[in-house]
């Protein structure tokens, strides 16, 4: 297993930057995500790490070895493709044995190799098959038990579950968990689903415009986002951002930053932190409801309230229709405040 | 309705493409005393007296070895020559490539009647007259544009993530191209392989100018040898082009049957 | 680990290639282009450096005009149909499940007999008094011998011939497209005449204009199919460019006037290539 | 297919390879290596019809006369461009890859001036010229000097229906007027019949049946080393000649795409009165199964009322390559295969029209080939296509305009007119 060291890794496309400088270390076993809208780099990245591509400046360490100037095939580097870029004129059993057969492995390691994989992957009885004879979660097995079966030093994922369908996605999450456990290999998961980066990583970061916003555990970033693009990005359904002199309108708001009074400000509050009853209570603001999306645990509510978006949760039972007035209570203590412009995070110390 | 029409639009150019040489192979198997004479269509008898003349009067076997050998050594030098090429402008970062690509086209736009006697005089000077190894370096040469150019379409329709992949399972660019690109792009490689022997296997210009004996000699000057200074041994010639013609569409068959349909299905999903 | 960045690096890959390229046609088209420019006959002393003389006098050839006119309505008609036949013959076959690889090769047949023995059997069918075409159609048109119809006779020999080239392609072409775009069209709903323009052809257009441009070369480079079937003739109503250099070449011994005619084909062929390349452009985009 | 199975498929084709090229190898080795010093001579020439072995006779027999010396054949497709060809690129190259070379009856010019050929007249001195017929002698001498020696010669021929003539009770035609209204006589009273075929494609085959015209008619195309080809006396040859086709209708308008075969297989199925060709024929109408065994004269060409029997000259020359190593020995070649007696075997053996006159009156030659008579007169009449250097540019000047006459698509005035203004531009080019 290794650790992972980035110095001042940059990658530019023309004079473009896609990536920029990033230093960051991810520990040895660690299942690591980077999680981002599309575009943002987080590909490009990855194919940095697997040696696809040239970074234009910076280093990539595996431990102490040097190796962002190696070719893909030196570093012992494994990777699931988002299209699992199966090789079609393979049987599944030739493909799981490539990277082996390419390494000149003998005939016997390779056979108990690829059954071994096999057997924990569920593949024993598609062998003989060919790629375009397999479902989609099958493929993407078969992807896996490629990368697996070399026990390389770092293993990366580019979105691999991103083309299956929702059940399957969940069954193949838990796999991915499990097999983690299992082999302990330093696992770099790229994704543009924050659900999954959270549900998987240990430690993720969040990449936009080729920039890490924020690096830390699933929990931590939910919590305490460093600015208003990660909060935005992190969690589902997304958070609630009041702009303009809305904010000082909010009740009990007023008290909780003295020290900005004056500058322009945005508030987030997340919707599960927002109640929303039928009758009006003591600091609930009125608004009128514009959408009611039932999810059989929750009523989510959403209001329009001096003409900006606010969602809240209703107890299931609560009768609302569409155009009446619900009242909407903001949680003084779960509230987080940003600058307007930089949409930096300003905390109340 | 539409099987019916596709059937008859087949049988139509079936016959559109058999017809003529169906005209030629009755001319080979018509008597001397009918050949030309309209009347009967199909000859009242049948002879096999022209095929039997053209092995007499001619080394034609010895002819036919020579253009196997010109046209199998063209086709495995100008593959093994075009393929990684077109592999490396196809997949590798090329700077100016379609300057290459451009420019390995132009050379082909040249007329052979006026590449033939500079030819000539360089191949004589490196004492290559009359020899097998002249015909295989000029058709080679002059076959690599189209080889390059067809394949380099081919290796650029393999999805990407593919050679991405044989690399980080542990190839080096050629381990990538022999292992998987090279194998993924056999329809590409059975057509160009098939034009350019047919190409070797037909070429008459730079055969007549560089062959003086039967050493060297291939089938198109052979069969230019037939006619006398006026009289036109027509039943042998049509015996000498059934002859030639029948292996190289036989071989065409056994290789088109190996290429398997949509070769590139299941690699990449969506 | 061994930095195998050499390994990869494209030179390796392209030299081969380009030394043989190189090696046996730089003297040769030097030598051609060199020879445009000089004075170079057989028949009349050393050669001599004479500029454009040559092309001046291509200019004002109206032989050379003529050969131009024949050569471009030659190609024209006969890559177009080309291309539309082969097309269509390409597509059926792809479907054609049963003794496929038996279509192949019947396909493959005119494209696999020698040129100078399927022009002299097309010269044969066509002969007006003992020809077979005549004789089957039971009427006495002179098909090569008449200014109208001989260069019509040519292409339609050259369609005959060449079409098998532009399916072979084609078909090549279309193995390459995985099936599951075909049924991921077929779940859309979409006709056969949509999937033709929206799939099939945006997939084989970079082999469709392989095809194009070197049926193209081919076409403004016709020789010995022409020549053996009609010499030129009737006054002159099928020389083409090639069959005038020709003569220049190897009969009129005229080296400099023929290299001239060689790189006015050159020029040609260049432009319909540039054409191609931009409407390629247009396309696509 | 998976690689080790394409690499198993590769590895079979180059082994297979390999065992072809090692067989081709040794097949070329056991040509025979010369014996190592002998001056090896190399003898390139169009292929003669029917059987190489009397060839090789022959020169095994001279191998025979000169110790040390070894004659290798290298054939050539026979078709006339082709050679043209060929000999331009190799000769041009200065190729000494042969010695001794066949070479067209209107080449010897164009071949000398180019400086290709060797000086043959030791070989041919003067006082042995009168053992050849005159035109051929004229053909391969250019400025006074002989660079090729006559080998065979060719000529154009009238063949007619015998048969059909005798039953309508018809001459045989002496002027070409007597030949058109006998040929539209007998083509009203047999159905099916074409009165005159001959050959119209624009090709040198042309040229010799228009000059044929010309020269019946008095005219001259060059005289004196100027152009003399746009008189009134050839307009009304050649418009004749177009009138064989639009006026008399005899001549059908296929003509313009036949070549000695076509026209040869319309006569000799029967369905012709008249053809004009070369003598190759006679032996093919002489077969028993052709359809007209029996049925065929052979004659000298018409000529106008008032003008000269002609027939233009054919035939083969054999000449020394300039850049031969051995051009003695070659010239000895050259002088053997011209020789009465060589040239004796080659016409029992191929039916070969010797340049020589004597075989002509060999009481045993003109036994097996009694055709050989008629020959002798025409070959004594036969001319040769203008003698120049510039013959082969002046040559396709000629059959484009002269096609443009057969076709119809231009006057022989306008035809004329435009040949002799390109005639005079290669002339004023080339001096």
């Amino acid at each position: 297993m290794a650790r992972i060291r980035f110095a001042g890794l940059e990658k530019r496309f023309g004079t473009q930057p896609v990536l920029a400088p990033l230093d960051l270390v991810i520990e040895e076993g660690e299942f690591f995500t980077f999680v981002g809208p599309s575009g943002c780099g987080k590909s490009t990245l990855l194919h940095l790490i697997a040696g696809i591509e040239a970074p234009d400046a910076g280093a990539i360490y595996f431990d102490d070895d040097r190796v962002e100037g190696l070719a893909p095939g030196a570093r012992d580097v494994a990777m699931v493709f988002q299209s699992y870029a199966l090789y079609p004129h393979l049987t599944v059993r030739e493909n799981i044995a490539f990277p082996l057969r390419v390494r000149g492995a003998a005939r016997a390691e390779i056979g108990r190799e690829v059954g071994r994989v096999a057997e924990a992957l569920g593949l024993a009885a598609l062998l003989d098959r060919r790629p375009r004879e397999l479902s989609g979660g099958q493929r993407q097995r078969v992807a896996l038990g490629r990368a697996l079966v070399r026990r390389p030093r770092v293993f990366l994922m580019d979105e691999p579950l991103s083309n299956l369908d929702a059940r399957l996605r969940l069954e193949m999450r838990e796999e991915l968990k499990r097999l983690h456990e299992l082999y302990r290999i330093t696992t770099v998961y790229v994704t543009h689903d924050q659900e999954e980066a959270m549900a998987l990583s240990q430690r993720m970061a969040v990449l936009a415009a080729g920039r890490v916003q924020q690096c830390g555990a699933p929990q931590q970033v939910y919590a305490d986002p460093a600015n208003l693009l990660v909060a935005q990005f992190i969690g589902s359904p997304p958070i609630n951002i009041i702009r303009g002199d809305a904010v000082r309108d909010l009740p009990g708001v007023a008290a909780l930053l003295p020290a900005h009074a004056n500058e322009p400000l945005a508030l987030g509050v997340r919707p599960a932190d927002v109640r929303v009853h039928f009758e009006e209570r003591p600091g609930t603001i009125p608004a009128e409801v514009t959408l009611l999306e039932p999810t059989g645990s929750d009523l989510w509510v959403v209001g329009r309230w001096r003409g900006q978006r606010l969602n809240g949760r209703a107890a299931p039972g609560v009768r609302l229709e569409r155009g009446a007035t619900a009242h909407f209570s903001i949680p003084s203590d779960r509230v987080y405040f940003f600058a307007a412009d930089s949409g930096a995070r300003l905390r109340s110390d | 309705m539409r099987p019916v029409l596709r059937a008859a639009g087949l049988a139509l150019v079936i016959t559109w493409c058999l017809a003529p040489f169906l005209w030629q192979v009755i001319t080979s198997v018509r008597p001397a005393a009918e050949l030309m004479s309209l009347p009967p269509l199909i000859p009242t008898r049948l002879t096999a007296e022209h095929y039997a003349a053209i092995f007499a009067g001619h080394p034609f076997l010895r002819i036919i070895a020579n253009s196997a050998l010109v046209a199998a050594c063209t086709t495995l030098l100008a593959l093994a020559v075009g393929a990684p090429a077109a592999f490396a402008l196809a997949l590798l970062r090329v700077r100016g490539r379609a300057v290459i690509l451009a420019g390995v086209l132009a050379i082909s736009m040249f007329p052979p009647i006026a590449t033939v006697s500079p030819l000539f005089l360089a191949l004589s000077a490196l004492g290559l007259h009359d020899t097998l190894a002249a015909l295989v370096i000029t058709y080679t040469t002059f076959s690599l544009p189209l080889a390059v150019w067809l394949l380099t379409n081919f290796f650029a329709a393999l999805p990407r993530e593919l050679y991405a992949a044989a690399r980080v399972d542990g190839c080096t660019a050629f381990g990538a191209f022999a292992r998987v690109a090279l194998p993924l792009a056999a329809p590409g490689l059975l057509a160009a392989g098939l034009l350019t022997f047919i190409f070797a296997w037909n070429e008459f210009l730079f055969a007549l100018t560089f062959t003086a004996t039967e050493a060297a000699r291939t089938i198109p000057v052979g069969i230019a040898l037939f006619p006398g200074l006026h009289e036109v041994p027509y039943g042998e010639i049509a015996a000498a082009a059934v002859t030639v013609t029948l292996p190289v569409v036989a071989l065409a068959c056994v290789f088109q049957r190996r290429i398997v349909e949509g070769l590139t299905a299941g690699a990449v999903k969506g | 680990m061994k930095l195998e960045r050499e390994l990869d690096r494209p030179l390796w890959y392209l030299l081969p290639g380009g030394v043989l390229l190189a090696a046996v046609t730089l003297f040769p088209l030097a030598h051609v282009l060199w020879a445009s420019l000089e004075r170079r006959s057989v028949l009349h002393g050393p050669p001599r450096f004479v500029g454009l003389e040559n092309y001046l006098r291509l200019a004002a050839d109206e032989r050379f005009w003529n050969a131009l006119g024949n050569t471009v309505y030659f190609a024209a008609v006969s890559v177009a149909l080309e291309l539309l036949l082969g097309l269509a013959i390409a597509l059926m076959l792809a479907r054609a499940w049963r003794g496929r690889a038996l279509f192949y090769g019947v396909i493959l047949l005119p494209w696999a007999v020698p040129t100078a023995v399927s022009a002299r059997m097309w010269e044969w069918m066509y002969d007006a008094e003992i020809g077979v075409l005549n004789y089957l159609a039971g009427a006495h048109v002179n098909w090569l011998g008449s200014p109208a119809w001989a260069l019509n006779a040519a292409i339609a020999m050259d369609v005959w011939k060449s079409t098998p080239f532009v399916v072979l392609l084609l078909l090549a072409g279309l193995q390459g497209i995985p099936q599951d775009v075909y049924r991921a069209a077929a779940v859309d709903g979409a006709s056969g005449w949509s999937v033709l323009a929206r799939i099939t052809l945006p997939l084989l257009a970079p082999v469709i204009m392989v095809a194009l441009v070197f049926r193209t070369i081919d076409a403004f480079r016709v020789f010995d199919a022409i020549y053996v079937l009609t010499g030129g003739g009737p006054a002159d109503s099928t020389e083409t460019l090639s069959i005038y250099a020709y003569k220049a070449l190897f009969q009129g011994l005229e080296f400099g006037y023929g290299s001239a005619l060689a790189v006015s084909v050159f020029a040609c062929v260049g432009l319909a290539a540039l054409l191609y390349a931009r409407l390629m452009r247009e396309a696509l985009r | 297919m998976s690689p080790p199975r394409l690499a198993r498929c590769v590895s079979g084709c180059a082994r297979a390879l390999l065992l072809a090229w090692v067989a081709a190898l040794l097949a070329a080795c056991n040509a025979g290596p010369p014996a190592p010093g002998a001056t090896v001579i190399v003898f390139k020439h169009g292929k003669l019809f029917g059987d190489p072995a009397p060839l090789r006779a022959l020169l095994d027999e001279f191998e025979r006369h000169h110790p040390g010396t070894v004659v290798r054949e290298e054939t050539l497709p026979a078709a006339s461009d082709e050679q043209h060809q060929f000999y331009a690129i190799n000769l041009q190259a200065k190729s000494p890859a042969f010695d001794v070379l066949a070479v067209d009856v209107i080449w010897v010019a164009e071949f000398a001036h180019a400086g290709w050929l060797r000086e043959l007249t030791p070989q041919l001195p003067p006082h042995e010229r009168a053992a050849f017929f005159p035109g051929p002698i004229e053909a391969v001498t250019y400025r006074g000097r002989v660079y090729a020696v006559p080998w065979f010669v060719d000529a154009g021929l009238l063949y007619y229906r015998r048969d059909l003539l005798e039953k309508h009770g018809f001459a045989v035609p002496r002027t070409w007027e007597e030949l058109a209204r006998t040929a539209q006589a007998v083509m009203a009273r047999e159905p099916g019949i074409v009165g005159f075929v001959w050959q119209g494609k624009q090709y040198e085959g042309l040229v010799c049946n228009a000059l044929e015209y010309v020269w019946s008619n008095g005219g001259e195309v060059m005289s004196g080393g100027r152009i003399a080809l746009d008189s009134p006396r050839n307009r009304q040859a050649l418009a004749f000649m177009a009138d064989l086709v639009h006026r008399y209708g005899v001549t059908p308008a296929s003509v313009t795409t036949a070549t000695e075969e076509p026209s040869r297989h319309v006569f000799g199925q029967g369905r012709a009165l008249f053809l004009r060709n070369w003598p190759y024929a006679w032996r093919l109408f002489q077969d028993p199964r052709s359809q007209v065994h029996g049925k065929v004269g052979v004659t000298m060409l018409p000529r106008f009322e008032g003008g000269v029997p002609a027939a233009t000259l054919g035939g083969w020359q054999l000449a020394v390559n300039r850049s031969s190593r051995h051009p003695e020995a070659a010239a000895e070649l050259v002088r053997y295969l011209t020789s009465a007696p060589a040239q004796r075997q080659l016409a029992l053996a191929y039916g070969f029209q010797p340049a020589r006159i004597a075989p002509y009156r060999d009481p045993e030659l003109l036994a097996a080939q009694p055709f050989l008579a008629t020959l002798e007169r025409v070959f004594a009449e036969a001319r040769p296509r203008p003698v120049t250097p510039y013959y082969v540019r002046v040559s396709q000047v000629l059959q484009s305009e002269f096609s443009a006459i057969v076709a119809g698509l231009k006057t022989p005035g306008a035809a004329l007119a435009a040949a002799e203004r390109k005639l005079r531009e290669i002339l004023a080019d080339e001096t």
